[in-house]
């Protein structure tokens, strides 16, 4: 059953077509990547899944039973329809230590009164202990719990890298979108990365679609690929099939 | 013709140029390619003047550029085609074209060569009042590489002239750059489309995390399994 | 986690301390009045800083109108001491309600606005208080509210500083807290995580005015009269410096801030016809060579550089 | 009736003032993104330097005019090189600042230079006036020269900005400033012009103003200021025609509102209309939106 559907999607920027109507779902449990040429509207189409665009016209619908559909999304409301996302350019929170990082991540899962911010009662710290061992968990997988107090930007961008990550998995969301997880990492960092997204995929039984240039780590570990060119999807299938389409050769390696 | 010395650039704490060192000869195109964030467009950015080494030494036909404001740089014959195109947005084409020729003030010399440009780009002569953020992207980069032009640049640098523009528009670029170093303007480009970059280039560097990892003759790096397998998509 | 660790409860005496020694030596007379007044404006200054800090230091959002939350709370304790002669507590409690519900009210559509934009919307709501409050003769327009009983006592003026500098501290460290610290950051950021960032914008600035509100009420019954032309432009750019003076998103800077420019300002006194030249020029020279505070942690957004201009780059 | 009409020829030479202001904010927020809290403390100074002139060397409004401006665009260079160089790179609240000392330096400054009463500045202008339409409202013959004085610096301007190389520079640098830079035009002394025509513009304001109330004083910028940059910000600020528009915009709305009664609260509608046009049209009635590139 699929976890996303994506209808007849398009997005305009005054005339200009950065999407244009896309069909294509994604299976729970896959790794679904996208890829194609800087400026195929790949990223403005990871806006128009998680409400940082409004489409032009068609629509997305999250959790086909609920049928969450993109009429009703807005940014911060995203989390809480089980999707979470990482940026082509990192946005940590910079001055924030590691650790707030990840638990801005566990937000929507807490709540308690006001009374309880101001004051600290016992609310307060039940919470704020669950959170807190949440967060170390997460950020235990990633190697990274010794370096809870430091201030985010003071990592390095690899590290930075895996916090982003961290603090989406904080949001315990179903489907975890990732948009160019492995740019600006040497191979050897991509490779640790690539078993890494398919270990978490497994861990906390998500389903993934990531944006990727590095074809190494998208055909090492997507079961589906979709080829976005100038605004549509040219092509999709497995990553056999993609590697050998004519069309997908010409546009996204630069043709003979 | 250029020459880069163990350049070493920082943003705040991050150390973006590792002891770059490269050279272009007069007549050449060279590629600089890598990854998103390896440090090409700041390897740009340092030779035109906008970022300054914090180490090493930049020279220019023999003579040091280290301390020479971006504008001075225009005037030694230098044009940089930034990234993502820069046209001014709510200036008309001809206007942009004007900007070009900023430095200059030879006024008939500028006419011959805005005539050469629109030659060279005859749709941006059928929009020459438009305004330039109403170009489509492929029209916005060759405004960008035309207004470079008007500085009569000895050297030109090209920042990602294929990011974001159809296969057709990448190749009709493309055969362009070909035509402009014909003319006798050395260039160095910058591109994540290594493919296209390294058939259209004499010589390539390749740039991984700040520092040259590899460099030598277009054709050879284009075999080069390892290279293949990085950047050009296996 | 805990609630009593050896830490507060040192922190603890501390402030159970000064409060002791402070009470016996005002009581004796070895402070006199001149220096406590003096006292009484450090500490108003402080819930201003404190509170003003929460508004732009943590949640980045740019106000230069939170003299009129003052206001508000001053007139409102100044009504009702004065004119009702109900009790302080009560004047202090209806001034922060009142100084909260105008920030709701003036938080909910301005906060749409980003960066200077916002600074200006909240500028020409301080200018708009100012000048309803010039107009309206039932608290006596240009001449200002007279004849303010006067409740500020050291114990009132100390408690609530103490409460307000312990609850902003307390909120901060709260998931709400961390949200408003998350829009400070980066909003979009914030958003995609979760974060309703118009509720928390709204939420910092009403728990912001709130607390301008209750040194509003200090003021007003310190200085027994109170007039519009008092909370001014001039007076919300003051609570601003001290922000920015003692660091962005730094309680302890906000605190030091507001020690430190009050009393430049009392030595300024001594040189009245250059007192705002020399203001000025003291201004100037701190935001050139320390920018960031003096309690400064970095680069947050409203400390980013300002819009695409990279043009000293050049200038050696 | 007559009281409209006469609020109207009032409104025109308010509106006029406003918008001459008002450019000079705008450009120097088009070019640095500056709010430069000390251009109406430089309208100011170019009232007492026309006071200066016309009182002391008994200069006409002309030569008084033309000279006042050149003084406040040397003011305003100076003002740019000094204070504001070493600020551009840090942030939005260090600048803010940073342009309010300035203005508290430079009123307060003035103020202990000229004294803080209020000057009689001479009769410069033909004291004339016209009965409009047999009414009883009149047309002062200064409103007419207020009002072709300012048309004329602004068809200047629009000269300078749209068809002189300095002023496509400062259009070029004030959309982008780095591709500017590759252009080879000297970011600085497009920044320095920037500076100098608006303070010039700012100038001419001080004298139109002092020529038509007559009194002058340090603290006389603060308002207009304020009100210049709300004018500003209305029209979309950074957007030329915006400021001409949002000058002329709050000029009438001000003499409207005291025509129908409500002087008292006239400043508080400037602010109102401020908020409610920001509200409805964030970026100014004639500022683009941009949106932030996720």
């Amino acid at each position: 059953m699929p976890i996303i559907k994506v209808n007849n999607l398009s997005k305009a920027f005054g005339g200009v077509k950065a999407v244009s109507n896309i069909n294509m779902s994604v299976e729970a449990g896959e790794i679904a990547g996208i890829i194609g040429p800087n400026g195929a509207g790949k990223t403005t189409f990871f806006n128009l899944l998680t409400g940082i665009y409004t489409p032009t016209s068609g629509e997305v619908i999250y959790n086909l039973e609920r049928k969450i559909s993109s009429k009703s999304f807005k940014p911060y409301k995203m989390t809480g329809y089980g999707v979470a996302r990482t940026f082509q350019n990192i946005r940590l929170f910079k001055n924030m230590s590691v650790l707030d990082n990840v638990l801005i991540g566990c937000h929507n899962n807490m709540s308690y009164g006001l009374l309880s911010s101001l004051l600290h009662l016992p609310a307060f710290r039940r919470s704020e202990a669950k959170a807190y061992d949440e967060a170390i968990k997460l950020l235990d997988i990633f190697g990274l719990a010794d370096k809870k107090d430091e201030p985010a930007s003071k990592l390095p961008y690899g590290e930075q890298r895996k916090v982003e990550i961290a603090r989406a998995l904080a949001a315990k969301p179903k489907l975890l979108l990732l948009d160019e997880p492995a740019a600006g990492m040497n191979p050897n960092e991509t490779k640790e990365l690539t078993k890494l997204i398919s270990w978490i995929k497994d861990e906390f039984k998500l389903t993934i679609i990531l944006i990727e240039h590095d074809m190494s780590l998208v055909m090492g570990i997507c079961s589906k690929i979709f080829v976005f060119d100038y605004g549509n999807l040219i092509a999709s299938g497995t990553p056999t099939e993609v590697q050998n389409n004519e069309q997908v050769i010409k546009a996204y390696l630069g043709g003979e | 013709m250029l020459e880069l010395q163990n350049l070493n650039v920082f943003y705040g704490a991050i150390h973006a140029l590792r002891d770059v060192s490269l050279k272009i000869n007069e007549g050449e195109i060279v590629t600089l390619i890598g990854a998103n964030g390896a440090g090409k467009t700041t390897t740009l950015r340092t030779i035109s003047g906008i970022e300054k080494a914090q180490s090493g030494k930049l020279l220019y036909n023999g003579k040091e550029l280290n301390s020479v404001s971006a504008s001075e740089i225009v005037k030694l014959g230098i044009c940089h085609v930034p990234e993502g195109r820069r046209v001014f947005s709510t200036m008309s084409v001809f206007e942009n074209l004007e900007m070009g020729a900023y430095t200059r003030n030879d006024k008939v010399q500028i006419k011959k060569d805005m005539e050469h440009v629109f030659s060279l780009f005859p749709r941006l002569l059928e929009r020459k009042n438009q305004m330039a953020g109403t170009l489509s992207g492929g029209e916005q980069q060759m405004l960008a590489i035309g207004r470079a032009l008007l500085s009569k640049p000895k050297l030109l640098l090209l920042d990602e002239p294929s990011m974001g523009l159809a296969p057709l528009v990448v190749k009709e670029i493309f055969s362009i750059i070909k035509d402009i170093n014909k003319d006798g303007t050395t260039i160095l480009l910058v591109e994540q489309n290594a493919n296209m970059a390294l058939q259209c280039a004499d010589r390539a560097y390749i740039i991984k995390n700040g520092e040259i990892d590899m460099e030598g003759n277009a054709q050879a790096l284009l075999n080069d399994e390892s290279v293949k397998n990085a950047y050009l998509g296996g | 986690m805990k609630l009593i660790n050896k830490k507060n409860m040192l922190g603890f005496l501390a402030v159970i301390l000064t409060y002791a020694i402070a009470g016996f030596l005002i009581d004796k007379g070895f402070i006199d009045s001149y220096i406590f007044l003096n006292i009484v404006l450090i500490g108003i200054n402080i819930i201003l800083a404190v509170s003003l800090n929460l508004i732009t230091g943590f949640t980045g959002q740019f106000s230069l109108g939170h003299a009129a939350f003052m206001s508000i709370g001053a007139y409102t304790s100044g009504i009702l001491t004065a004119k009702l002669g109900l009790p302080f507590w009560v004047g202090i409690l209806g001034a922060a309600l009142l100084a909260a519900v105008a920030g709701i009210i003036i938080g909910i559509p301005t906060l749409r606005l980003k960066g200077d934009y916002l600074a200006i919307a909240t500028l020409g709501f301080g200018e708009i208080v100012k000048i309803i409050g010039l107009n309206t003769d039932y608290i006596g327009g240009a001449t200002g509210l007279n004849d303010i009983p006067r409740y500020t006592t050291w114990t009132w003026l100390y408690f609530c500083v103490v409460v307000t500098v312990l609850l902003i501290s307390n909120f901060i460290k709260s998931y709400k807290g961390r949200a408003c610290i998350s829009i400070g950051e980066d909003e979009i950021a914030a958003e995609a995580m979760g974060v309703n960032t118009t509720y928390y914008k709204v939420l910092a600035f009403t728990l912001g005015s709130f607390f301008a509100g209750i040194a509003g009420a200090l003021y007003a019954n310190y200085f027994y009269f109170i007039k519009p032309d008092s909370f001014g432009f001039m007076k919300s750019i003051d609570i601003l410096v001290i922000v920015v003076f003692g660091g962005m998103a730094s309680i302890k800077g906000s605190i030091l801030g507001a020690v430190l420019l009050s009393l430049i300002s009392l030595f300024l006194q001594g040189i009245p016809e250059l007192r705002m030249v020399v203001y000025a020029v003291i201004l100037f020279l701190i935001m050139v060579y320390r920018p960031q505070g003096i309690i400064g942690k970095g680069e947050f957004k409203l400390f980013k550089k300002r819009g695409g201009l990279n043009a000293n780059n050049q200038s050696k | 009736m007559e009281q409209l009409i006469q609020q109207l020829v009032n409104g025109v030479s308010l509106g006029s003032i406003y918008a001459l202001i008002a450019l000079g904010y705008t450009m120097v927020y088009g070019i640095i993104n500056l709010i430069n809290f000390a251009h109406g403390d430089i309208y100011m100074i170019g009232a007492y330097i026309g006071f200066a002139l016309t009182t002391f060397l008994h200069l006409g409004f002309f030569p008084a005019l033309i000279l006042s401006m050149l003084l406040t665009s040397m003011l305003g260079m100076v003002i740019e090189k000094v204070a504001y160089k070493p600020i551009r790179k840090s942030t939005r609240i260090a600048a803010l600042i940073t342009a309010i000392s300035v203005s508290l330096f430079l009123e307060y400054g003035m103020m202990y230079f000229v004294k803080p009463e209020t000057r009689t500045f001479p009769e410069v202008l033909p004291n004339k006036q016209i009965s409009i339409f047999n009414t009883s409202a009149v047309l002062d013959i200064k409103n007419i020269y207020i009002l072709v004085v300012t048309i004329t610096l602004m068809l200047i301007l629009q000269y300078v900005i749209y068809k002189t190389k300095v002023g496509k520079a400062m259009r070029a640098v004030s959309l982008d400033s780095d591709a500017a830079q590759l252009m080879g035009i000297d970011i600085n002394k497009t920044i320095s012009y920037t500076f100098a025509i608006g303070s010039a513009l700012a100038g001419a304001a001080g004298v139109l103003v002092g020529s038509y109330y007559n009194s002058i004083n340090p603290l006389m910028g603060v308002v207009p200021g304020l009100k210049a940059f709300v004018a500003a910000v209305i029209g979309g600020i950074g957007v030329i025609p915006g400021a001409v528009l949002g000058g002329f915009f709050l000029g009438f709305t001000e003499t409207l509102v005291s025509a129908f009664g409500g002087s008292l609260y006239k400043d508080a509608v400037a602010f109102a209309v401020l908020i409610l046009v920001l509200l409805i049209k964030p970026k100014g009635l004639l500022g683009r939106n941009i949106r932030e590139k996720v």
